[in-house]
């Protein structure tokens, strides 16, 4: 497991530094932030000063040496905006990020695997029909909306919660419900397409076989192997939880990584920017790491060769057998 | 075709050997696109102790169909529509999902077709083979565990203590399919059904396999249900067989009468087109066509369209499986002409 | 079996003069036709059937509907805004109400549908097309090509999309053809995993090793064998990425990086409507609604479709609800 | 032996196993040397994961052999660049084991059984004569011209593996490798195929690989027998010697294990029962690969791995075995069973 | 007192004012107050100028200097409070002043404060005594104490190298803890040296949507709003203020068409200002005719607003037409997004009636920072003509800051300009009282009548969300420096 670490966090490597690369030449696209720091009617000399007191007149090489060189001593540079160092205001941000990502795709997640479960019980039934329908829905309001609509409704008009802020431990609702749909609607189509994949397995039959209860053969035969494409799946959809919160953040008020993200883009605030970047994009690499580590935990095959002699293939099993690869939704 | 049945029993009631399974005119209907069709249609057969009953046919006549209604674990789109399956008496069919699982394990066993893939790739082999106990003994995981490595060893799986915590994808094909042989017996069922239990697997591994299941067999005396579509094995293994074609039984009867001299065409048939019989270069004597598709069964005798002994009245009239001299029982119009061909 | 012939199964008079009645079971005889139309099938499911109806409609007035109501749309009326819908006092292009600008909701919603398509479709096309290439390309040949892909995917799916979004529409213009460009590219990993992964798999099929021995080249493989088993797992996900991509570019406009006024998607009309979520709820309900309902529609349907064009499932489709339990129990003969 | 139409010698070929713990180079063939002469039949016989479909895929090129050499009609087809090479590939085709994997299910018969002709153009330039040949390949094989436009899954399993024979006839081969062609299909379908495969060689004077599990069948098409075990050949002869006459004890064995269709027989036959299963390739015993299943082990066979050895009366009849059998005195029951 | 069934967060004392603010402050720089994110926190709370603006009456009052008055031509001297020390304990005087006015204007911290109030010249600061104050600069200038009621003071101990995040000041709150991202908490000053403020702690969050901030003041989770508009859901709770800030269209005119006179005025004409402050706003803005509103020295009461005429504009368009003008050239509004409230909605009306008047017109949304660039030199110049809508906030309440910043030839925010103007523009600074204010009534008529680089939109009203348990009065400055000490809870 070590060597399988190792190696993953050394192939990771590469792809970080382009990254930050990729964000720090991108940055400098967006022009040089003189104007939005200095006074209105900042002079020539201002600007000269300003722009070669941060740098920004080196060749963009240099200014990746610079910054690359400043890295490695664990120094991300200061923050145009605020003055304090970009390193503690990313760190400082980042847990209320994986905080909010964490409980929500937990919930996704738990919930996902109810619905999802008890729809693939009956292909096409009604739980099936109404649950499709509920998450995609649920998959596609627009989050600022829904976010918006909810402080109307539980905040304003009911009065259950707070409109916004991290004061209080009911303040976390809003955001989790708001944030919760997307992963929820997309995971009950995963869970329920690998559950319906999975319950026609032979093993469940063999579960069955041996007398075991309906609840047994799902939750313990069933559900065990509908995991691993759901944790494939609900990866990708805390990358975008990690990344990309933004819009909720903003409207929540939650001093999180997203809103620092979008801020620092449109004020120019390089170094808080790319340090952002470069803590999500190690916290996403760190997450691919620990799904595939899940994905082995859950599954012991190492996908080995065993090959065993197809005699006979029927066209009922061969029908079966892609029935059983093909998730039918 | 129940007086048939009847005969059969009498004659191998005599000595210790008991009536376990009695199926009778079993109906399984499938669902489908173009219409309901009937992958089973009115088969009978028993199963006595100690006694091994081959399933023989081609691929899709309805051998696992059979086997899956016995045990009540048909797909979805499928139903028994029709007739009795009686364990010990108890007619399975008529049974709640509840009533049933009782069955399931302690006096019905099945070993899956799909050998290679039915077990569960994500849990141990000791708590797949545990499970039985813990779901009907209510043992501790420890104590199933236990029973685990007595069922390993008592299936002829070399050390059991260090392998009941490897995982399937760790065994072999042959080692897999012995795991599921003693997940099947672990309760010491009065029937096992075995579902092709050596198809994917090579002839050396067959014959460990086969000799276990004898073991097995004459050990805890129960009756055993071989599926199969291979002639030899049959021969081998099995003291009766029922021939089925497009779902229904053609011929019944002791193995080694019904080889030796077939009552039907079909069963001739397949018999002739076995290769080891046959020298090199000569052309093996073939059953032309091939059976007829599910949903559109012709009206009368199911095998008319392959058979050379045709003739008008097998075009409306299905035959029955009556009886042919002592235990045997064929369904044609003319089982007398076979010889004669 | 005391008593075998007691055999409920017979017929009173013996077999010999009925002939058994159980052979033949009653086939749906209209359905003799091998392969059931897919119209036909479509029409069979009420849901898929009511999600085509929905997605035509939005494909006409997509297409017609600038047309007929341009004018309409960017018609303001300074002193008639914000009025209510389901009134027809002003006139029937207010049945949907007026917004901030006393423009008519109606004509706004269906302009918007245009270049929400516009924005959408495409998006989800390039995506489709580049990804797809891309990963059945790295899948098919292993090796070298497919890690450092799958690296190139690992890169995108980590860059923050929000930076990639300014940089384009602020360096560059803002023009819904860069916003398709975005959404395009940062939406290239989703199929160029899935593809790589399926034909990964696929390349060690045995129908395309026979391929090989014929001498084929790898992209005529690709192209002959890879690619159109690949292509229905693509094209679902297309479905699910064109929910994500109409989201993304509402959640653009919410920054105000989206497509810009005078443009009008449904996602701008959402964003600029939630102001006014409580003086004016139809401003971003409604845009919000033809959201949500192509996005279930188009989901529908192509879980339908999926279905329907694979030949191992398409059965599932044309199952009638189960037969309840006393008449699966019927004795044989009382079926036939 | 010179003039035979594919040489392999010294055949070897590793796979590289990247999960496996220790040793992870699996050598799946191991020195292979075969012949197959023109319009002859050679049947490769052994258990699951002996290497025989490896042996097939490297004499297509599907994998580079490690080592050892292929001679096809006297050149090293592994030496062919583009044009020679595409013209090399006609000669040798190859039918696979499962129908209906090897068939894609998107195409037609029709479309199936032409499509090598996309690659070799030159092979049958008009469209007539595409399609002229396409219904005589299809009339050869037993199906209807008419098949041609239904899709695989409307086709049986028999008659998928005669499209797949069909398939691989379209460039008029010199050798077909037949990879376990009738193990898929049922009793009286395989009756047909094998049928359909003597006809043609009868007419086609094409040579065959014919590999395949099931002794009955080999026995039933082969002229020359090789039996396979983890990744070496032990024993070829024609195919009477080595079924009438096994040398090595796991022919003997194989052909012991089968059941057989003998309803004569008032015993239960005696059988060679083979201990254990075939070891993993990955850690290939010592010495004699098969002595840790063998009944006639002795302490050589750990330390010495056999030569092949010429039988007294035959030099056809090669085995690798220290002991091998004496037909005169070594388990007559068994043989007799056996045979 | 409250108007809402209370939710668990916080709760409505006399010891907490709960503010909510559109965004957080980037620092609290006393040096940067006049950005209106700072100063909204910092300026009369924790820091005091020496003299301040009473945004009701437009005068100058006293605060840490008690008189004022000019020494010379160049030379202005302030009487220092003595009875002041900062939160920190270190005592106020001359020296402190002179230090913190020398920190703001010549030092090379590029203080906004600096480029906003003072342009490129330095002041001389000398303390001349414990309460004696005096500062020159290069040439006269006759509201020297006005521009220094932006320098806020503080202590001696402040950083000079670099921007202080928390400053230490005079003013009657100090920095008790800010949670970066959450929250800022002052507490009241007990050394004060005025009266003490009601209330014992502010408390500031910050919400970009205005329709939470608003939700928050109607759910009783804030006391006060900042930065409301008028659909943004406060109702009764919203009071309008008039907040200084003018909105108008800045004109390119050197580039054609708008280089013709007719093309300018047939904009001024085709805009709906009634229309628009109506149907956005409620009314409640002012449909203006000059860059300042009321209240402003210089502030023109006679000019009347551009009637709304688009016969007449397009006639002006046609005639420019005919004379070879081309009209159709394309001309980009360029706007900043959220720039105020509801700026969307103005940008695509304005878009609509220039085209109605025969435009050819188009849209450009834009971020601040992007907006930097069309608004300041150097300007962007290859995008063609150009109408930059401006939304430009005269906190200082002199016409002088506005049109130094947008009608004279090299004013950093004007692209238009002629010597004559200039000229005019020149005289008016250094002229005092009467003089003054009819000299830059002049220059707005002129600019209307003879320049015509704007198309004057509206005068802009803040809404401030204000809960019924406190009592607070906004003024026109409020959106720049909320005064703590101004809120009273109801009794
Ligand atoms: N899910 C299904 N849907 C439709 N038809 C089915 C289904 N399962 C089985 N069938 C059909 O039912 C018939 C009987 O199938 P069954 O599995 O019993 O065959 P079998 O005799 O066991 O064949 P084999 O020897 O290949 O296992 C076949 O014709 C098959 O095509
Ligand atoms: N691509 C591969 N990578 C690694 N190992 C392989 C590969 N292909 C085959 N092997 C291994 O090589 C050995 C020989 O395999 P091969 O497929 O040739 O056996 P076989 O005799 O054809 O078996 P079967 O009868 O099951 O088809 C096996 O142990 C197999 O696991
Ligand atoms: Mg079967
Ligand atoms: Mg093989």
């Amino acid at each position: 497991m070590w060597t399988f670490l190792r190696r993953r966090i050394i192939s990771s490597a590469i792809p970080l530094i382009v990254v930050i690369v990729g964000v720090f030449a991108l940055a400098r696209l967006t022009g040089n932030p003189a104007s939005l720091y200095l006074p209105l009617n900042a002079t020539e000399q201002m600007r000269e000063d300003f722009t070669a007191r941060n740098g920004f007149d080196d060749p963009l090489l240099v200014q990746m040496a610079n910054y690359f060189g400043g890295v490695l001593r664990l120094d991300f540079g200061v923050s145009l905006r605020t003055g304090e160092p970009a390193g503690e205001m990313v760190l400082r941000a980042f847990p209320a990020t994986l905080q909010l990502a964490g409980v929500t795709m937990l919930l996704a997640v738990v919930l996902a695997v109810i619905v999802g479960s008890w729809a693939a019980l009956k292909p096409n039934g009604i739980v099936d029909r109404i649950s499709s329908f509920a998450s995609m829905a649920a998959a596609s309001i627009p989050d600022f909306w829904l976010a918006i609509m909810g402080i109307w409704v539980f905040a304003i008009t009911l009065g259950w919660v707070p409109t916004s802020g991290v004061s209080s431990p009911t303040s976390w609702l809003l955001p989790i419900a708001v944030l919760l749909m997307r992963p929820f609607g997309v995971l009950v189509q995963i869970v329920r397409g690998a559950m319906v994949t999975s319950l026609s397995e032979p093993y469940i039959k063999l579960a069955r076989s041996k007398g075991a209860s309906e609840v047994r053969v799902v939750s313990r035969h069933a559900l065990r192997n509908a995991a691993a494409p759901a944790l494939t799946v609900a990866g990708d959809l805390a990358v975008g939880l990690i990344n990309g919160a933004v819009v909720v953040e903003s409207i929540f008020g939650w001093p999180g990584i997203g809103k620092l993200m979008i801020d620092s883009i449109l004020q120019r605030d390089f170094a808080v920017l790319q340090a952002a970047v470069l803590l999500t994009a190690i916290s996403i690499f760190a997450l691919n790491i620990l799904i595939d580590l899940g994905y082995a935990m859950l599954d012991a095959r190492v996908r080995p060769t065993t090959r065993a002699r197809k005699r006979r293939v029927t066209p009922a099993a061969a029908q079966e057998r892609k029935l059983n690869v093909q998730p039918t939704r | 075709m129940s007086t048939i049945t009847q005969t059969v029993s009498e004659s191998t009631v005599r000595a210790e050997n008991k009536l376990v399974l009695d199926v009778d005119g079993l109906v399984v209907e499938i669902r489908t696109p173009k219409g309901t069709l009937r992958a089973v249609n009115d088969v009978s057969f028993q199963a006595f102790s100690g006694r091994t009953i081959a399933l023989l046919g081609e691929s899709g006549c309805g051998k696992s169909m059979t086997a899956k209604a016995i045990a009540g674990l048909l797909d979805p789109v499928a139903d028994v529509a029709g007739g009795e399956v009686r364990l010990n008496g108890t007619d399975l069919a008529r049974l709640k999902p509840k009533e049933r699982r009782k069955f399931a394990g302690p006096e019905l066993g099945i070993v899956f077709q799909d050998a290679l893939t039915a077990l569960n790739p994500v849990y141990t082999v000791g708590t797949q083979l545990g499970e039985a106990f813990r779901i009907h003994h209510g043992l501790s995981a420890k104590a199933a565990k236990v029973k685990a490595v007595e069922l390993m060893r008592r299936v002829g799986i070399p050390e059991p203590e260090s392998r009941v915590d490897s995982y399937p994808h760790q065994f072999s094909g042959g080692m897999r399919q012995r795991v599921l042989i003693a997940m099947a017996v672990a309760l010491n069922p009065r029937l096992l059904i075995a579902d092709e239990p050596t198809t994917a697997l090579d002839v050396t591994v067959q014959a460990q396999i086969m000799a276990l299941l004898r073991d097995l067999r004459t050990e805890t005396h129960m009756a055993v249900v071989l599926i199969t579509h291979d002639l030899a094995l049959v021969a081998e293994e099995a003291d009766t067989v029922a021939v089925m074609y497009a779902g229904k039984v053609v011929e019944t009867g002791p193995v080694r009468e019904v080889f030796a001299r077939p009552h039907h065409p079909y069963t001739r048939g397949l018999l002739d087109s076995v290769p080891a019989n046959i020298g090199r270069g000569e052309d093996l004597k073939s059953i032309a066509g091939s059976p007829p598709e599910l949903h559109n069964i012709p009206v009368g005798c199911v095998y008319q369209s392959r058979c050379p002994l045709v003739q008008d009245i097998c075009r409306a009239v299905s035959p029955p499986l009556e009886p042919a001299g002592d235990d045997r029982a064929v369904a044609c119009h003319f089982s007398k002409e076979l010889d004669n061909v | 079996m005391s008593s075998p012939l007691a055999n409920p199964q017979l017929p009173p008079g013996g077999r010999s003069v009925t002939p058994p009645s159980t052979e033949v079971i009653a086939l749906p005889r209209t359905l003799d036709t091998s392969k059931p139309g897919l119209f036909h099938l479509l029409l069979k499911d009420r849901f898929a059937t009511a999600a085509a109806i929905v997605l035509v409609l939005v494909g006409l007035t997509a297409l017609v509907g600038p047309t007929l109501m341009g004018d309409l749309a960017t018609q303001q009326n300074l002193s008639a805004t914000n009025r209510p819908p389901f009134s027809l006092a002003e006139g029937w292009q207010f049945i949907l109400g007026s917004d901030s600008l006393g423009r008519s909701m109606l004509a706004r919603l269906v302009v918007a549908t245009q270049t929400t398509l516009s924005v959408a479709l495409p998006a989800v096309g390039i995506s489709l097309v580049i990804g797809s290439l891309w990963g059945v390309w790295a899948g098919f040949h292993r090796g070298w090509r497919e890690t450092i892909s799958m690296r190139i995917a690992d890169v995108i799916m980590s860059f923050p999309s929000l930076l990639l979004a300014v940089v384009v529409l602020y360096v560059f213009s803002p023009s819904a053809a860069n916003i398709v460009l975005i959404l395009a590219l940062t939406r290239i990993p989703i199929y160029l995993r899935t593809a790589r992964a399926e034909s990964a798999e696929l390349q060690s099929r045995t129908f395309v090793d026979a391929a090989r021995t014929f001498g084929t080249k790898p992209a005529a493989i690709i192209r002959r064998h890879v690619i159109p088993v690949v292509l229905p797992t693509l094209l679902t996900l297309a479905t699910l990425e064109f929910c994500y991509v109409m989201l993304a570019e509402s959640s653009l406009s919410f920054l105000g990086i989206g497509i810009q006024p005078p443009d009008v998607s449904w996602g701008l009309m959402v964003a600029q409507g939630r102001q006014y979520l409580q003086t004016a709820w139809w401003l971003s309900l409604f845009p919000g609604l033809a959201i949500v309902i192509t996005t279930v529609a188009a989901n529908v349907l192509a879980a339908w479709l999926r279905i329907a064009t694979d030949p191992a499932q398409r059965w599932r489709l044309t199952l009638k609800h189960k037969r309840k339990r006393f008449i699966a129990r019927m004795p044989v003969k009382e079926v036939a | 032996m010179s003039e035979a139409l594919l040489d392999v010698r010294e055949l070897t070929k590793n796979f590289h196993v990247p999960g496996a713990k220790g040793n992870n180079t699996l050598c799946a063939l191991d020195k292979i040397n075969l012949y197959v002469n023109r319009g002859e039949t050679l049947g490769l016989v052994g258990e699951s994961g002996c290497g025989k479909s490896t042996l097939a895929r490297t004499l297509l090129m599907l994998e580079t052999p490690d080592s050892g050499s292929v001679r096809f009609d006297g050149v090293d087809p592994f030496g062919l660049k583009s044009r020679e090479l595409l013209a090399w590939r006609r000669r040798v085709q190859m039918v696979f084991q499962d129908p209906f994997a090897s068939l894609n299910a998107r195409m037609t018969a029709g479309e199936i059984v032409s499509e090598p002709w996309a690659t070799h153009r030159d092979l049958y330039p008009t469209k007539a004569a595409r399609q002229a040949r396409l219904s005589e390949l299809f009339t050869l094989v037993g199906l209807r011209p008419s098949d041609a436009g239904k899709s695989p899954q409307e086709f049986s399993g028999g008659q998928r593996q005669r499209i797949g024979i069909a398939r691989a006839l379209a460039l008029n081969p010199d050798v077909i490798v037949l990879d376990e062609p009738v193990s898929a299909l049922d009793l009286s379908v395989q009756a047909q195929v094998l049928n359909l495969l003597n006809d043609l060689q009868q007419r086609l004077g094409v040579a065959y690989i014919f590999i395949s599990h099931d002794l009955s069948v080999v026995r039933h098409v082969a002229d020359r027998v090789a039996v396979m075990y983890l990744g070496r050949i032990v024993e070829t002869g024609t195919a009477e010697e080595v079924f009438d006459r096994p040398s090595h004890p796991y022919t003997a064995a194989l052909m012991s294990a089968s059941p057989h269709l003998d309803v004569t027989a008032t015993a239960p036959r005696q059988r060679i029962i083979l201990e254990g299963e075939m070891p993993s390739p990955l850690d290939p015993p010592s010495g004699c690969r098969f002595r840790t299943r063998c009944w006639k082990a002795q302490d050589i066979c750990a330390t010495l791995a056999p030569e092949p050895r010429a039988a007294l009366d035959n030099p056809e009849h090669i085995s690798e075995c220290h002991f091998p059998i004496e037909p005169t005195r070594d388990e007559p029951e068994q043989l007799a069973h056996a045979s | 007192a409250v108007a809402n069934s209370e939710p668990s967060t916080g709760t409505t004392s006399a010891d907490l004012v709960r503010i909510v603010l559109p965004q957080e402050p980037p620092t609290l720089e006393p040096c940067e107050a006049n950005l209106t994110s700072t100063g909204v926190v910092v300026r009369s709370n924790i820091t005091e100028p020496l003299v301040e603006r009473n945004p009701t009456t437009g005068d100058l009052d006293p605060l840490l200097a008690t008189e004022w008055e000019a020494t010379g031509d160049t030379e202005w001297t302030f009487t220092l409070r003595d009875d002041v020390t900062f939160s920190d304990g270190t005592p106020f005087n001359a020296e402190a002043a002179a230090f913190a006015i020398d920190r703001a204007v010549n030092s090379d911290l590029g203080c906004n404060v600096e480029g906003y109030v003072f342009g490129d010249n330095d002041l001389v600061v000398t303390a001349v005594d414990e309460t004696t104050l005096t500062v020159s600069t290069v040439t006269p200038d006759p509201i020297l104490p006005l521009r220094l009621s932006f320098v806020e003071i503080v202590p001696p101990s402040t950083d000079t190298a670099a921007k202080v995040r928390e400053p230490v000041g005079t003013g009657p709150y100090k920095v008790k803890q800010w949670d970066a991202g959450t929250k800022l908490t002052l507490e009241r000053n007990d050394d004060y040296w005025g009266d003490a403020p009601a209330y014992a702690e502010a408390e500031y969050q910050w919400r970009a949507e205005g329709t939470v901030r608003a939700a928050m003041i109607t759910s009783g989770e804030a006391d006060l709003a900042m930065g409301l508009g008028a659909d943004d859901g406060a109702g009764d709770l919203g009071l309008d203020y008039p907040n200084n800030e003018t909105v108008a269209l800045r004109l390119t005119a050197e580039i054609a068409p708008l280089n013709d006179i007719r093309v300018r005025q047939a904009i001024n004409y085709a805009i709906d200002k009634q229309g628009i402050t109506d149907s956005l706003y409620q009314g409640a803005h002012i449909p203006a005719a000059q860059l300042v509103p009321e209240g402003i020295v210089g502030h023109n009461p006679d000019l009347k607003p551009w009637e709304f005429d688009v016969a007449k504009a397009s006639a002006l368009v046609a005639e420019a037409k005919a004379d070879g003008v081309p009209v159709d050239e394309k001309i980009t509004i360029v706007a900043r997004n959220a720039q105020f409230p509801k700026v969307s909605e103005m940008s695509q009306i304005l878009q609509e009636q220039l085209t109605q008047a025969g435009l050819n017109v188009e849209l450009k949304m834009v971020d601040t920072s992007a907006h930097l660039q069309y608004q300041l030199r150097p300007f962007v110049t290859n995008e063609g003509p150009i109408a930059l809508l401006i939304q430009h906030g005269n906190q200082a309440g002199d016409a002088a800051f506005s049109v130094e910043q947008y009608m004279t030839t090299t004013g950093a925010q004007s692209v238009y300009g002629t010597p004559e103007f200039d000229t005019r523009l020149t005289d008016a600074s250094v002229l005092t009282g009467d003089d003054r204010e009819s000299a830059y009534q002049d220059i707005f008529e002129y600019q209307n009548e003879e320049i015509v680089q704007f198309a004057f939109i509206a005068h802009q009203t803040g809404v401030i969300g204000k809960a019924a348990a406190v009592d607070y009065t906004p003024n026109s400055s409020s959106g720049d420096e909320l005064r703590l000490a101004e809120i009273t809870p109801v009794s």
